[in-house]
């Protein structure tokens, strides 16, 4: 039973996960220098080189602080609530491949996948789970029986069901064009051309990439569409009730979820591991680029543009978004049946 | 390896829970979610036979079925409303309107 | 193979267990939560039967759309706990009690009515593959293209239902662009 | 192709029905008579396509589907040309084209809405009578007879809001109704007896059989058929709707007398020639009706004052010849006047028309007079008409007519021949005296008496439009003759009048009959003892003696007319004045109409007010209101289940799913 195999995918699994938690630190750091940086300020200096290890004090910080819990709370809830959002962040990322296959080496008789699991509706799978991830929110809001909290979650709810419209829709685009819900499929559709990179489904997708971004920024509760926790009107929304550990749950999950958006777009559009100059099996580094520039992208983002008004946001999602994600879908349907791509 | 009679039971166990859910609780909601997990333990029993009798047309019911469901959740779920603006409770037995 | 028994086991016992809490519980927000565990475990029984796209489907729609349907409403008419009204307390409590008795005999009846079905004969049948997404689709847009356009139809219907039957009030005080 | 051409009027209808109002009235009229002409394009190439056939095979068909399909009783909505429906066509949709041409000057002074629905009912109309001449069985037949009827009363009473226009639509309607009646009997009866509306079938049937000595089915259908044709054809007894018509716009009442409706039932003798045929009484009958009608008619239509009522009389007395021929089985002389009857009358009507538009609505004959100077056009063309009406050799007219006359006198009837050379006196007579009074000598009246004359006769719309603009009340000096649009019309029917004639040159004069052999295929009658086949060993020298009598007659009609009307008019008064009571009694058109009221009207009045309906408010209402009570009972019964309580409900549903499984379970 326990053959290499499968002690290779366990280590997989274990690796991902500390990635993940080790990514969100990374990008707490990322987003204070580049905040920093952008406003003309020098960020986290003092703790350890160049601060390298403020996210490590954070941490520290918050798990030292008393964790207060509302009178009026419902406790099982309140306490689920986070555990659902982190939960729902990590199981996303199961279905995301990191790389291709290998043997480490010959170190193993058969080939393992990089990523924990190679399902065959992956991508339904993604979708599932976010909207799983709804919930975490809405019952926090809910549950910690405060207003600006339950506002906070309405808003996000309704936020984040409005936007998986045009976030499904881009990814089914995907779909027809590479014809198959694996995502590990998908990546691998867009190998070879030129360079590795002239099969990108960037080049043929440029729209939808950008209306999975946009959705997957409003889907992450990232700027600009932040309003649940809108500081200036919400206080911190749905998340103003909970401190320490619980807090950083929602903190992590926020962090992580943008990582998976990124890996996920990173997989679908910018062709995965597949890139120039490096053999396949260093294609993971690729991979890492790649989600860490789009990370990158999500923070200058955050500092760049203003917050929108939530009716506009709204708007912007129903009016625009979803119509022209349909129209995308159903252009690139209409090219494949006619250029058989 | 569980066989098909698993399932069977297993869904009209659930069915039954449903049904009584319709039938005793006092609360037009939860009534409305017995009637989910009864239309769940439905499925259960289309995919079991559909497995077993190796078609797929079971799986495409369920899929209908739980299209069909949606629509009927959000029609209920409005009716609740619209009742609840009227008559401030959520109780069953308040509707009484309609009384021949 | 005992193990996908014991997967088996395990999610019925999910099922069954929160399906009962849903039933019994007195909070309807902790049932909405709990029928979504049953809809989860559920999900994991199609996993075994080899409908991994009807799994799926189950909980993006179901858990994932019409729950959060049911949470708002609960939220939004922030559901008092069980109220009970004296008035009809009598006939009420003589349905249900009715109610009750009808289910078990129902009940009995499924039960019976497994002791002497010729299911068990095929009870092994369950050897043939799985049924990829494609063959799914091409099987609802081709034999079942009119079930899928009336169900289409239905749901446009039940969209507009739904908007008249509790958007009223917004159209009343004519706040309705955000309803 | 056969189908075009009752499509093309019906979607003109059907155009200016919907858009109408929209339309501007030059559109709408352009539709209609676009329409029309269109469809008189087709009738063209497929008559040409059938003329083209062998003599014997000369027969087009078109099954458009089957319109009633059970076990045995198959019934396609069939179109079929043949000579007899070829002819009916031309000229439908030819002296229709030229009457829709017409119309859309005579009409110009209406509001836009009410010029469509004019143009709407006149393409209607036209549609429905196509299709009855090219039905191929009684019952596409039957729904251009009735339609045709329907428009008949729509354009009647076309200014509904004038009483005396909406009651003669309404007389039309009813008076067809009886007519059609018999008519449904009669195909009713052919199809339990003889198993078939089928034209053709039938005939095929029917000429299987002996001729009926005694009265018999076969007599039994025609009769029916041929009271169906008198209610269409305006024949003793049922003409007296068609005087009432000219209330009517006067285009209206040329389409109805001269090319379609009044020609109903004279085709439908003709296409059931062979039912006709094996009927020799039935036929008498015909022979006589028609005759006494063409007098009667002849005689009333003598002291009319109403320049429209003359044509109308003149009009009902016509259709006594054909029918007169069609009853001595001289089917082809029959439809040979038809056809040119419906040239010289359609100018006629017209030309009365330019006369009252001219006049702006005068249409007393008294009031008239002189108007040869102001409208040349129409006066020559009308007088073209009178001729060929009148019978003078050369013209439409006489060739038809002396053709009847010849028939019936050879037919071995003299006495009808008798009645029908007064009658041609009578015709020559009355039309000369209209022209006379109207176009010669001095105008007998002035300004005022035309202006309240219009006042008097003119429609709401008319007066409206004429108090709109009566900064100059009408009078002589303002006479403006028949714009193009409607002299144009009047011309063209002035050349058919005197050519149509040409076509059934008898043989006498050297001519080839070339009607009379081209509707053969159609009419060919079995050769039924005396009538039919003593034409064919008649000498010549009788024909030519005949025609040389009743062209005197004519010549002699015109010159009476002549003598009182514009050498002395004073004798007409002093005959009036000498026999009061006949003259009283023409006028009043022999009190037919206070008869009939007297008779049938009243009696039926009483009886419905005063039994019917009591039965009606006890028993029909009783079994209603009494459905309506069970109901609400049983309604009131069933209401006590409905408790309104949701579980309650719920339980019950549950009760039947244990009840259907435990039934099944046992079982």
């Amino acid at each position: 039973m326990l053959n290499p195999v499968v002690i290779a995918q366990l280590a997989i699994l274990l690796f991902v996960f500390v990635m993940l938690l080790s990514s969100a630190a990374g990008m707490v750091y990322m987003e204070r220098k580049v905040a920093a940086r952008i406003q003309q300020r020098m960020g986290p200096t003092l703790v350890g080189p160049y601060g390298l290890l403020q996210p490590l004090a954070d941490i520290i910080k918050l798990a030292m602080k008393e964790d207060v819990r509302p009178k009026a709370a419902d406790p099982i809830l309140f306490a689920l609530a986070p555990i659902i959002s982190a939960a729902c962040a990590f199981t996303a990322f199961a279905v995301v491949p990191f790389g291709a296959e290998t043997t480490f080496f010959g170190l193993l008789d058969q080939p393992v996948p990089l990523q924990v699991a190679d399902v065959n509706v992956a991508i339904l799978w993604v979708f599932a789970v976010t909207s799983m991830g709804v919930y975490g929110i809405v019952l926090a809001g809910w549950s910690s029986n405060s207003k600006y909290s339950l506002l906070g979650a309405l808003r996000s709810s309704a936020q984040m069901i409005s936007y998986e419209l045009s976030y499904g829709m881009a990814l089914a685009a995907v779909l027809v064009l590479s014809g198959t819900m694996s995502i590990r499929g998908i990546v691998e559709a867009q190998s070879g051309g030129l360079l590795d990179v002239s099969h990108w489904f960037l080049w043929l997708q440029p729209v939808g990439f950008f209306i999975f971004m946009t959705a997957g920024v409003a889907e992450t509760n990232r700027a600009p569409f932040d309003f649940p926790e809108a500081e200036q009107e919400l206080v911190a929304g749905y998340h103003t009730e909970y401190s320490s550990m619980s807090f950083a749950m929602f903190f992590l999950a926020e962090y992580i979820n943008m990582v998976t958006v990124s890996a996920i777009a990173t997989s679908l559009y910018l062709g995965g591991w597949n890139g120039p100059f490096l053999p396949e099996w260093l294609g993971w580094i690729w991979f890492l680029a790649k989600v860490g520039f789009l990370l990158f992208f999500y923070v200058w983002m955050r500092w760049t543009l203003p917050r929108y008004r939530y009716d506009q946001l709204m708007a912007f999602g129903w009016k625009f978004l979803l119509p022209l994600s349909v129209v995308n879908l159903l252009v690139t349907a209409a090219g494949v049946l006619y250029f058989g791509l | 390896m569980a066989d098909l009679n698993h399932y069977l039971i297993l869904s009209g166990l659930l069915f039954t829970i449903g049904t009584a859910g319709v039938l005793l609780r006092r609360n037009v909601i939860t009534v409305l979610l017995s009637i989910e997990v009864m239309l769940n333990a439905v499925n259960l029993t289309f995919i079991a036979f559909g497995r077993f009798l190796g078609s797929s047309d079971g799986q495409i019911i369920v899929f209908f079925v739980i299209t069909v469901a949606a629509a009927e959740a959000a029609v209920g779920l409005a009716l609740v409303i619209a009742l609840f603006r009227h008559v401030e409770t959520l109780n069953p037995d308040a509707f009484r309107q309609l009384r021949g | 193979m005992a193990f996908n028994l014991i997967l088996f086991y395990l999610f019925a016992a999910i099922a069954v267990g929160t399906t009962l809490l849903v039933v019994v519980q007195s909070n309807p927000v902790h049932s909405v939560l709990l029928l979504i565990g049953s809809f989860i475990g559920l999900a994991g029984l199609y996993v075994l039967l080899e409908a991994p796209f009807v799994a799926v489907i189950q909980i993006i729609v179901y858990a994932g759309a019409i729950m959060v349907l049911f949470l708002f409403v609960v939220m939004l008419l922030n559901a008092p706990r069980e109220a009970i009204v004296r008035s009809s307390m009598l006939e009420s409590g003589a349905t249900r009690a009715v109610g009750a008795l009808l289910a078990l005999a129902f009940a009995a009846e499924l039960a019976w009515a497994l002791t002497r079905s010729r299911t068990l004969a095929m009870s092994h049948a369950g050897d043939t593959p799985a049924f990829s997404v494609p063959q799914i689709g091409q099987r609802i847009f081709q034999e079942y293209a009119f079930a899928f356009e009336a169900t289409s139809i239905l749901i446009l219907v039940a969209m507009v239902g739904a908007i008249t039957l509790a958007g009223r009030h917004l159209s009343k005080n004519d706040q309705g662009h955000n309803g | 192709m056969l189908l075009w051409i009752p499509l093309l009027p019906f979607i003109g209808f059907l155009v200016n029905t919907s858009g109408g109002r929209r339309l501007s009235k030059t559109a709408a009229g352009a539709v209609a008579s676009g329409a029309m002409f269109v469809a008189f394009l087709a009738s063209v190439i497929s008559v040409r396509a059938l003329v083209l056939l062998p003599a014997e095979e000369r027969e087009l068909t078109q099954r458009i589907f089957t319109w009633i399909g059970s076990a045995d009783f198959q019934v396609p909505l069939g179109l079929r040309l043949d000579p007899l429906s070829a002819v009916m066509i031309l000229v439908v949709t030819g002296i229709g084209f030229l009457i829709h041409l017409y119309s859309t000057a005579y009409m110009v002074e209406e509001e836009p809405r009410e010029y469509a629905r004019y143009f709407a009912y006149l393409n209607l109309f036209a549609a429905f009578m196509l299709l009855l001449v090219l039905g191929e069985n009684f019952l596409v037949l039957f729904v251009g007879w009735e339609g045709v009827g329907l428009c008949s009363y729509l354009l009647i009473g076309f200014w509904y809001k004038n009483r005396l226009a909406a009651d003669a639509g309404k007389k039309a309607f009813i008076v067809n109704r009886i007519g059609d009646v018999a008519f449904i009997l009669g195909v009713l009866l052919a199809f339990t007896q003889l198993g078939s509306v089928n034209f053709k079938e039938l005939n095929g049937l029917i000429a299987g059989f002996r001729p009926e000595e005694t009265f018999g089915v076969v007599s039994a259908i025609a009769l029916l058929l041929f009271i169906g044709a008198t209610g269409k054809s305006a024949q003793i007894p049922l003409y007296i709707w068609l005087p009432d018509a000219m209330e009517g716009p006067t285009p209206v009442s040329a389409l109805i007398h001269a090319a379609t409706m009044v020609t109903a039932g004279v085709y439908l003798i003709g296409r059931n020639a062979v039912i006709f045929a094996h009927a020799p009484e039935v036929l008498t009958i015909v022979a006589v009706i028609g005759t006494a009608t063409a007098l009667w008619a002849g005689a009333i239509g003598m002291v009319q004052n109403d320049i429209k009522r003359v044509l109308a009389y003149s009009t009902v007395s016509q259709l006594g010849y054909m029918f007169m021929a069609m009853g001595v089985g001289a089917y082809a002389a029959g439809i040979f006047h038809l056809l040119t009857h419906a040239f010289f009358k359609a100018l006629l009507f017209l030309g009365s028309g330019a006369v009252i538009h001219a006049l702006s609505g005068e249409q007393d004959l008294r009031h008239m007079g002189g108007l040869k100077k102001e409208l040349p056009i129409t006066y020559w063309t009308f007088l073209v008409g009178a001729l060929a009406i009148a019978g003078v050799p050369g013209l439409a007219g006489f060739f038809s007519k002396d053709e009847i006359l010849y028939r019936t006198f050879a037919a071995g009837h003299p006495l009808l021949w008798t009645v029908g050379a007064i009658t041609s006196l009578m015709t020559a007579f009355y039309m000369f005296r209209l022209v006379f009074l109207a176009f010669h000598g001095e105008r007998r009246t002035d300004a005022e008496a035309v202006a309240r004359g219009a006042a008097s006769r003119l429609p709401a719309t008319h007066e409206q439009h004429h108090d709109a603009d009566n900064s100059h009340p009408p009078h002589a000096s303002h006479l403006h003759d028949a714009p193009r649009a409607m002299a144009t019309p009047l011309v063209v029917l002035a050349i058919g009048s005197v050519l149509a004639g040409y076509l059934n040159v008898p043989a006498a004069l050297g001519g080839s009959a070339f009607l009379e052999h081209f509707l053969e295929p159609s009419l060919q009658v079995p050769a039924v003892e005396g009538m039919h086949g003593a034409a064919e060993h008649a000498s010549y020298s009788l024909e030519m003696a005949l025609m040389i009598v009743s062209s005197l007659i004519a010549v002699a009609g015109i010159g009476i007319a002549a003598f009182l009307y514009l050498k002395r008019p004073a004798i007409p008064e002093a005959m009036a004045a000498r026999f009061p009571g006949a003259y009283q009694f023409l006028v009043n058109k022999g009190y037919i109409d206070e008869a009939y009221d007297a008779v049938v009207v009243q009696p039926i009045k009483s009886l419905s007010e005063h039994v019917l309906w009591k039965a009606d408010a006890t028993v029909i209402d009783g079994a209603v209101n009494g459905m309506g009570q069970i109901v609400a009972e049983s309604g009131a019964l069933l209401r006590q289940m409905h408790t309104g309580s949701l579980r309650l409900y719920a339980v019950s549903v549950l009760f039947g799913a244990v009840m259907i499984v435990g039934y099944y379970l046992w079982s």
